[in-house]
């Protein structure tokens, strides 16, 4: 098998993450989706690594990690204190540029 | 290095603004003395530049350079031809007037108007269209030149859509609705022209690789510079657009109307008598040098524009039932004149426009700020509301009629000379337009005369019995302009010599000369 | 290992593992997308991070596979879930659309997208691999570290000032002022008989003899369930259990009994069945 | 000497300087002041014209040249002043008859408020009119030409309260225009022509170009004398110029300005001669003309209306002689000169009886005047004899000096030009002694009857010290008009005499105009014979009508020509629905294309712009979903754009 297919794998999942970030309305679910795209990043990452034979690749997908999680924290703050305020985790309430 | 003239000319103005505006609001009086003081200093400036000049020296004198962008090759240039020359000094020249005249424009309205008039601001917006209005006559640097071009547009904004007349026959809300409305027509006129400008300077720089007007004129000249002939054609239409809305020239004329009439009497003026000028010069200095064939290819089409609005803004003139419109109009119809005799390509045409412009800013001035004296007592610019001045204000109907023969070119005076001189310039190379334009001097004598008749003459209306005669800062403003015209008219030659030689070189930039004569009666 | 990484074409192993997990990974992945539920969309994307954990090590990339285990599977999602329980796991959102066009816009877009990403990998010159066998050489982890403290040195610090901040901020946003002391015992006791209801203790959960569960309602002396007796957050979920017909059900399942006894009427195991049913 | 040709125009122009500007504290001194600068200026044409005698005919040309005025490459307009024997005629005829009238005018205008700007704009005149005739070139004649122009403006409209004064004003001032753009177009063909539009270079090298430009510039100058001298198609603003004070009548509207067209014409006698064509147009217009004149002065009761149709008919022969070429240069000039002298004298006239008679200009309304004005009556009749061509008067000699030229012109068109000439000596005949008869013969029609007819009220503020609304006193005018008057009277009676006998005229001008005999078929007798007999046919016709029979004080009907006659030959209703009403209407229409074709062009535009924004607003709905959307599209596209790209 060709290690290509782990790009094609990680274009479908970004895709999908993609789609799903437009579709839901769940704030909580949007973020899930966020995430899988940027896993789906690591996976290219990773697999370019593999393939230039280095490993600059992996500390990327390290960093996005990291960033990752210092995101989410904070995303999931905001969504907290959306519900808070509004009682919904939907992102359509929020369609008004004020709280 | 010696000390840097044209800077100077241009700085002080800009200086005296800023000065201007920092007067506090209570003293309203010093502002308007500082602002006068300055514009007199700068006249003093552009006097020297006009005796340090050389009319027999080289193209461009007293010039500057400094790097400016040093990436784009933008630098810092300024230099002025004879014509720049010409056209600065008529600027410096009329401030003064122009100041004076609207001295109690700007003043707070009586008590019961809610409308702050703030005097500073206004004196202050004056002096910075002087200032940018000098530099770009002395810019040689096509970047630097378009920057003041377009900045120009923001202070006349303010004055035209924030000082109006006095008195407005809807009320002051249908006034400064109507302000406003001829503010933004204004300015969405000129930024349209100005932005396709700036896509042609750009091409120009992408053509070119530098912005300096002289660079690139030799460079045309010596054929080490070669354009496509469809790009020159293209960066030259996109200079004359931005040119033909400043100017003004049919159909892109609109603007003014509405902007001289709601605007106030020296306003208007700085708008028609010096704003203006900056297209006309623009399309003398920059297409012609820049695009020498690309303005020769589009010549025909121009000329026929100039003609309709030759005759065509006359015969709008003649209709009006607004003074200022009526003189706005009339402006339109010699702005014709004026590209006429540029783009006729010969030396009479093109001295003669030169002259225009400088006679047609003191004759507009000396008409348009006498009925803004007379509106101003009526408070009515329609010109219906008027009658039998000449009884009760015999000084005013003085100085308005002959500011009205100026206007119709009479002999004598200086627009005739121009006028004439743009007519034979035109007439040598192309006899019918010369001919056709020739009706435009009938229908100038109408629209004058109607305008003298209905206003001045006939049985003394009720409104106007008590109208007060022309009052001595009037008569200041007045008197000098006429005594210019007479002057100008009779012995024009001063200006002429200054002007020839820079048309001389003009036309050596496109290669055109004068048609030779059938029969050679004057002996070389 | 090395040998295989650096090889080309990789093992049959690894192919048949991708095809397998590939495929596992993308329905979760799918199953994130469709869920109704929060919850069930949070495990199926940590199912799919598990997979692609287990890719990276497959790659080479043994610390991230494990960091990816730990961190986003371990921690995040754990994360996610909390927040859910906070938020409150309210009745499914439906999956309906509100925004004209919205979805398929989406779909659309996202099926362009993805055939173009695809496309573009297609005709990307991805012939060589190198293959981790020098960099992997001594040890993956000292390989990342030596890159991370000295290449990358600075990154790294800045995460480090990234995380911090990420954690004050997250409690910046979430912490809320409490404004007024809270209420004693005492006071809320007052409070109830001032407002004059609900003055003895909330009535408990109906409970049988076989049943002890929280979410059954009692009954009502008409027979009707009462909600107060269930816990509001059971309540909020709608996780109550109606248990009004329960009696009956039980009454019909013992005369079934009996007559099979004495085997009155052939047996109909489907009304057997049924009551059967009904009693669970 | 040549020095003094510059002091002839200062001195004027500084007179109307001063007057103008001057302010109230001239008011009382004003017209003196005037009246002095023009006398001196009379005196220097005096002086200038004696040195001038003791030359001989080669050495007269004086040149002064002042500055260049505007010099542009091969375009060099000089200002330049050349005095020859034909600008000296002009000279002294404009500074004389300018000096009576100013004269004359000092009596005349005693009781304007207005007074002092009068003459200032009188000097205004005569500054400019000796420019015009001074020039050396033709674009300094054209600063002259239109100078004359607007001091005619200013003193036609000089009664601005007056609305017909002031439209009368203006529409002669716009005529005139038409006829200057003939002229500019004329320079402007000159010097495309030639490289120059002085008149020595032209003139020396008229032969050299081909006759059709030349025919184009006769035309064009044609068009300009056309304007000035009123003359067909441009004739209409004489009649409405009489709304002037009556000195402006006489010395603008009779002796000088109107004539101007036919200096012109003379002036550039060396173009006319290599141009054929064009000199029939002008003989042309000079028959129409003075016929035209004449039937119009038979029917006017409005004696300055009648006087003018007769100045039109007259310089109508002047243009006529001026376009048979040599054959008629001289007499042309000779007949205006003379004329100059009888009509100011008769205009004179007019204005003493009007002054007499609470300005009323209605001749039915005069009568029997003679015995209360005797002077005016005397000098009048003089002017009348004069300007009918009574033999041993100016008249009679210029006059019939054109009629011979007419003839001697050959060929049928000799036949048709001496024909008209001859009708048009028969109607002046008839129309003179109808307004003599119905002035001074006759009952005495202004008494016990109201005075002023409407539209003359208020006319002349001159006469806001007689009694309004009462019977008039006529009565004769102070010494100050009469004296003008009397000496005008001579000068008409004597003066045609003078210039023909040896033909010292002829010889006077001839240097510069040039002169041949034409081959008259008839002899000068046989001319004379006939224009006697046209003459006592036409003063018998007027004596039947008038002498005779009393005249209504209210205008008869009158046959179906007279009618026209009243109303200008229905010229003025020709003009107003042809240009005024297609003027106003295009005007109009223009203003509303403009408003809302060339500018509803723009507005639709913006209008267009803001409907387009208002729609795209409805894409920002605040969901951050559809934002989104609209990212991931964008980044769909630019990933498609790159590939795009990367595959070309």
């Amino acid at each position: 098998m060709n290690p290509v297919n782990y790009l094609y794998l990680a274009a479908l999942l970004f895709t999908i993450g993609a789609t799903g970030v437009l579709i839901r309305r769940n704030a909580i679910v949007v973020f899930m989706c966020i995430e899988l795209m940027l896993n789906a990043c690591n996976l290219a990452f990773v697999t370019f690594s593999r393939m230039h034979g280095n490993l600059d690749g992996q500390i990327i997908a390290f960093f996005t990690m990291v960033v990752a999680a210092a995101e989410v924290v904070v995303g999931l703050a905001i969504i907290v204190s959306l519900f808070r305020s509004r009682h919904s985790a939907s992102v359509d309430d929020a369609s008004l540029m004020k709280l | 290095m010696s000390f840097p003239l044209l800077t100077a000319t241009a700085v002080l103005p800009a200086i005296g603004a800023v000065a201007t505006a920092a007067v506090p609001a209570a003293r309203r009086t010093a502002a308007k003395s500082l602002a006068l003081l300055v514009s007199l200093a700068t006249l003093a400036l552009a006097i020297t530049i006009l005796v340090r000049f050389d009319p027999d020296g080289g193209r461009y004198q007293l010039t500057e350079s400094h790097a400016w962008i040093a990436d784009f090759g933008v630098r810092y240039e300024l230099g002025v031809d004879g014509i720049a020359v010409a056209l600065i000094a008529l600027t410096a020249l009329l401030m003064p007037f122009i100041i004076l005249a609207g001295w109690h424009d700007a003043d707070p309205l009586e008590t019961g108007s809610k409308r702050w008039r703030p005097t500073q601001g206004f004196f202050a917006l004056i002096l910075g269209v002087e200032a940018m209005v000098i530099i770009s006559f002395e810019a040689t640097d096509v970047f630097l030149f378009y920057i003041f071009f377009e900045a120009m547009l923001i202070p006349m904004y303010f004055l035209i859509g924030g000082f109006g007349d006095r008195a407005h026959e809807h009320g002051e809300e249908a006034a400064s609705t109507q302000r406003s409305y001829a503010a933004v027509k204004f300015l969405l006129y000129n930024l349209v022209g100005g932005l396709i400008m700036l896509a042609a300077v750009i091409g120009l720089y992408v053509v070119a690789g530098n912005f300096s007007l002289q660079e690139i004129a030799q460079a045309r000249a010596n054929g080490s510079l070669h354009m496509a002939t469809n790009t020159e054609r293209w960066l030259f239409l996109g200079f004359f657009f931005a040119f033909a809305v400043k100017a003004p020239l049919w159909p892109l004329h609109t603007w003014l109307p509405n902007a001289m009439q709601e605007s106030t009497a020296p306003v208007a003026v700085l708008i028609t008598a010096v704003v203006d000028k900056v297209g006309t010069f623009a399309m003398l200095r920059f297409c012609l040098q820049l695009f020498p064939e690309a303005s020769k290819w589009a010549t025909p089409a121009i000329l026929v524009l100039a003609l309709i609005s030759i005759i065509y803004g006359a015969l709008l003139a003649v209709g009006q039932r607004d003074i200022k419109r009526l003189v706005a109009y009339a402006s339109i119809s010699h702005f014709g004149f004026i590209i006429l005799g540029i783009f006729a390509m010969t030396s009479q045409g093109q001295s003669g426009a030169t002259l225009y412009m400088v006679n047609h800013g003191i004759s507009t001035a000396a008409l348009m700020l006498v009925a803004g004296f007379l509106i101003s007592r009526r408070g009515s610019r329609l010109i219906a509301d008027y009658g039998g001045v000449q009884k009760v204000a015999p000084v005013l109907a003085g100085t308005f009629l002959i500011g009205g023969l100026a206007t119709l070119s009479l002999p004598g005076l200086a627009p005739f000379v121009s006028e004439f001189l743009v007519l034979v310039g035109t007439f040598t190379r192309y006899p019918a337009i010369g001919i056709i334009a020739t009706f435009g001097i009938v229908l100038a004598a109408l629209y004058t005369l109607v305008l003298y008749q209905r206003t001045m003459t006939g049985p003394v209306k009720q409104e106007v019995s008590a109208m007060p005669d022309l009052r001595a800062r009037e008569l200041v403003v007045v008197a000098p302009l006429i005594v210019l015209l007479i002057f100008l008219g009779v012995y024009p030659k001063p200006v002429t010599d200054i002007v020839n030689p820079a048309v001389k070189s003009t036309l050596s930039d496109v290669h055109k000369k004068d048609p030779k004569p059938e029969v050679e009666a004057v002996a070389k | 290992m090395s040998a295989q990484l650096a090889a080309y074409s990789t093992s049959t192993g690894e192919a048949f593992q991708f095809w397998v997990l590939g495929t596992v990974a993308v329905i979760g992945a799918l199953a994130t997308v469709f869920m109704k539920r929060a919850v069930h969309s949070a495990l199926s994307l940590a199912g799919t991070m598990i997979i692609l954990a287990i890719f990276y090590l497959a790659n080479g990339a043994y610390f991230l596979g494990i960091v990816q285990i730990v961190v986003y599977t371990g921690a995040i999602m754990m994360l996610f879930l909390f927040v859910v329980m906070l938020v409150g796991v309210t009745a499914a959102d439906s999956l309906k659309e509100t925004i004209k066009g919205q979805r398929w816009l989406a779909l659309l877009c996202g099926l362009g997208f993805g055939v173009l990403l695809l496309a573009g990998i297609g005709n990307a010159s991805l012939k060589d691999f190198n293959g981790l066998g020098e960099a992997n050489a001594n040890g993956n982890v000292e390989g990342l570290a030596a890159l991370i403290f000295t290449k990358y040195v600075f990154a790294f610090e800045i995460t480090g000032a990234l995380l911090i901040t990420a954690a004050v901020g997250a409690m910046v946003l979430t912490h809320r002022e409490r404004t007024e002391r809270a209420k004693t015992q005492r006071e809320l006791s007052e409070q109830r008989v001032r407002e004059g209801k609900h003055m003895p203790p909330l009535p408990a959960p109906g409970v049988y003899a076989r049943h002890n569960a929280v979410d059954i309602a009692g009954l009502l002396p008409d027979g009707t369930p009462s909600e107060l007796t269930v816990s509001k957050t059971l309540r909020e979920r709608g996780q109550i259990r109606d248990v009004s017909a329960e009696a009956l059900n039980d009454l019909r399942a013992l005369e079934q009994r009996a007559e099979e006894r004495l085997e009155r009427t052939p047996i109909d195991p489907a009304n057997l069945k049924r009551a059967e049913e009904a009693s669970k | 000497m040549e020095n003094l040709i510059a002091l002839l125009v200062a001195a004027p122009l500084l007179g109307a300087a001063v007057l103008l500007c001057g302010g109230r504290r001239l008011d009382a001194v004003g017209q003196w002041i005037g009246t002095v600068l023009a006398g001196a200026s009379f005196v220097i044409g005096v002086v200038l014209f004696a040195d001038m005698l003791g030359k001989d005919a080669e050495h007269r040309i004086l040149i002064q040249h002042l500055w260049t005025w505007i010099p542009v490459e091969s375009f060099q307009a000089d200002v330049t002043f050349r005095l020859d024997q034909l600008s000296m005629t002009f000279v002294l005829l404009i500074t004389g008859v300018g000096s009576l009238i100013h004269l004359y005018s000092v009596g005349y205008m005693e009781h304007d408020e207005r007074r002092r700007r009068f003459f200032g704009y009188l000097n205004l005149f005569l500054a400019a009119m000796l420019l015009l005739v001074l020039a050396d070139n033709y674009l300094l004649l054209y600063v002259g030409w239109e100078g004359v122009g607007l001091a005619s403006y200013l003193l036609i409209g000089f009664w601005q309260h007056k609305p017909s004064a002031a439209t009368a004003a203006k529409k002669a001032f716009l005529v005139n225009r038409v006829g200057d753009m003939g002229l500019s177009i004329a320079i402007m063909l000159m010097f495309t022509t030639f490289g120059t539009f002085a008149f020595g270079p032209v003139f020396s090298h008229v032969g050299e170009t081909g006759e059709g430009k030349l025919t184009a510039i006769g035309l064009m100058l044609l068009l300009a004398a056309c304007g000035k001298s009123a003359q067909v198609p441009l004739q209409s603003w004489l009649g409405d110029a009489m709304e002037g004070p009556t000195p402006v009548s006489a010395l603008i509207h009779a002796a000088t300005m109107v004539t101007a067209g036919v200096y012109l014409i003379v002036r550039s006698g060396a173009i006319f001669n290599a141009a054929p064509d064009a000199q029939l147009a002008v003989t042309v217009v000079g028959a129409v003309t003075l016929l035209f004149g004449a039937i119009v002065g038979c029917a006017k009761d409005d004696i300055k209306k009648a006087l003018a149709g007769s100045t039109m008919s007259q310089i109508g022969y002047m243009v006529l002689a001026a376009g048979l070429g040599p054959i008629g240069y001289v007499f042309a000039i000779m007949h205006l000169v003379t004329h100059g002298f009888f009509k100011a004298g008769l205009f004179l006239g007019a204005g003493s009886v009007m002054h007499g008679m609470n300005d009323e200009v209605d001749m039915r309304k005069y009568g029997g005047l003679r015995k209360y004005m005797p002077v005016t009556f005397i000098t009048f009749g003089l002017g009348y004899l004069a300007i009918i061509g009574f033999p041993g008067l100016s008249g009679f000699f210029s006059k019939d000096k054109i009629i011979e030229a007419a003839f001697a012109k050959g060929g049928t068109e000799g036949w048709i030009l001496g024909g008209a000439a001859l009708l048009g000596a028969a109607i002046t005949a008839f129309y003179m002694t109808r307004v003599m008869l119905m002035t001074f013969f006759g009952e005495e029609r202004w008494r016990n009857q109201p005075t002023r007819s409407p539209e003359a009220a208020s006319a002349e503020p001159a006469a806001e010290h007689h009694g309004e609304h009462a019977e008039p006193h006529p009565h004769e005018s102070p010494k100050v008009m009469t004296i003008p008057m009397i000496v005008l009277a001579v000068g008409s009676v004597f003066g045609g005499a003078f210039f023909s006998i040896g033909d010292r005229f002829l010889h006077w001008l001839e240097p510069i105009t040039g002169h041949s005999e034409g081959n008259s078929p008839l002899s000068a007798a046989t001319v004379t014979g006939g224009t006697m007999v046209c003459l006592l046919i036409g003063v018998g016709i007027a004596y039947a009508m008038y002498g005779r029979r009393p005249v209504p004080s209210v205008a008869p009907r009158g046959s179906l020509l007279t009618r026209a006659a009243r109303r200008d030959l229905l010229q003025d209703d020709f003009n107003h629905v042809v240009l005024v009403r297609g003027g106003e209407h295009l005007t109009r229409s223009l203003v509303y294309v403009d408003h809302t074709l060339v500018d509803g062009v723009v507005n639709g535009t913006a209008a267009s712009v803001g409907g387009l924004s208002g729609r795209m607003r409805k894409l920002q709905n605040g969901f951050a979903r559809s934002y989104a959307v609209s990212m991931f599209g964008g980044a769909a596209i630019l990933v498609a754009a790159t590939l795009l790209m990367r595959a070309v």
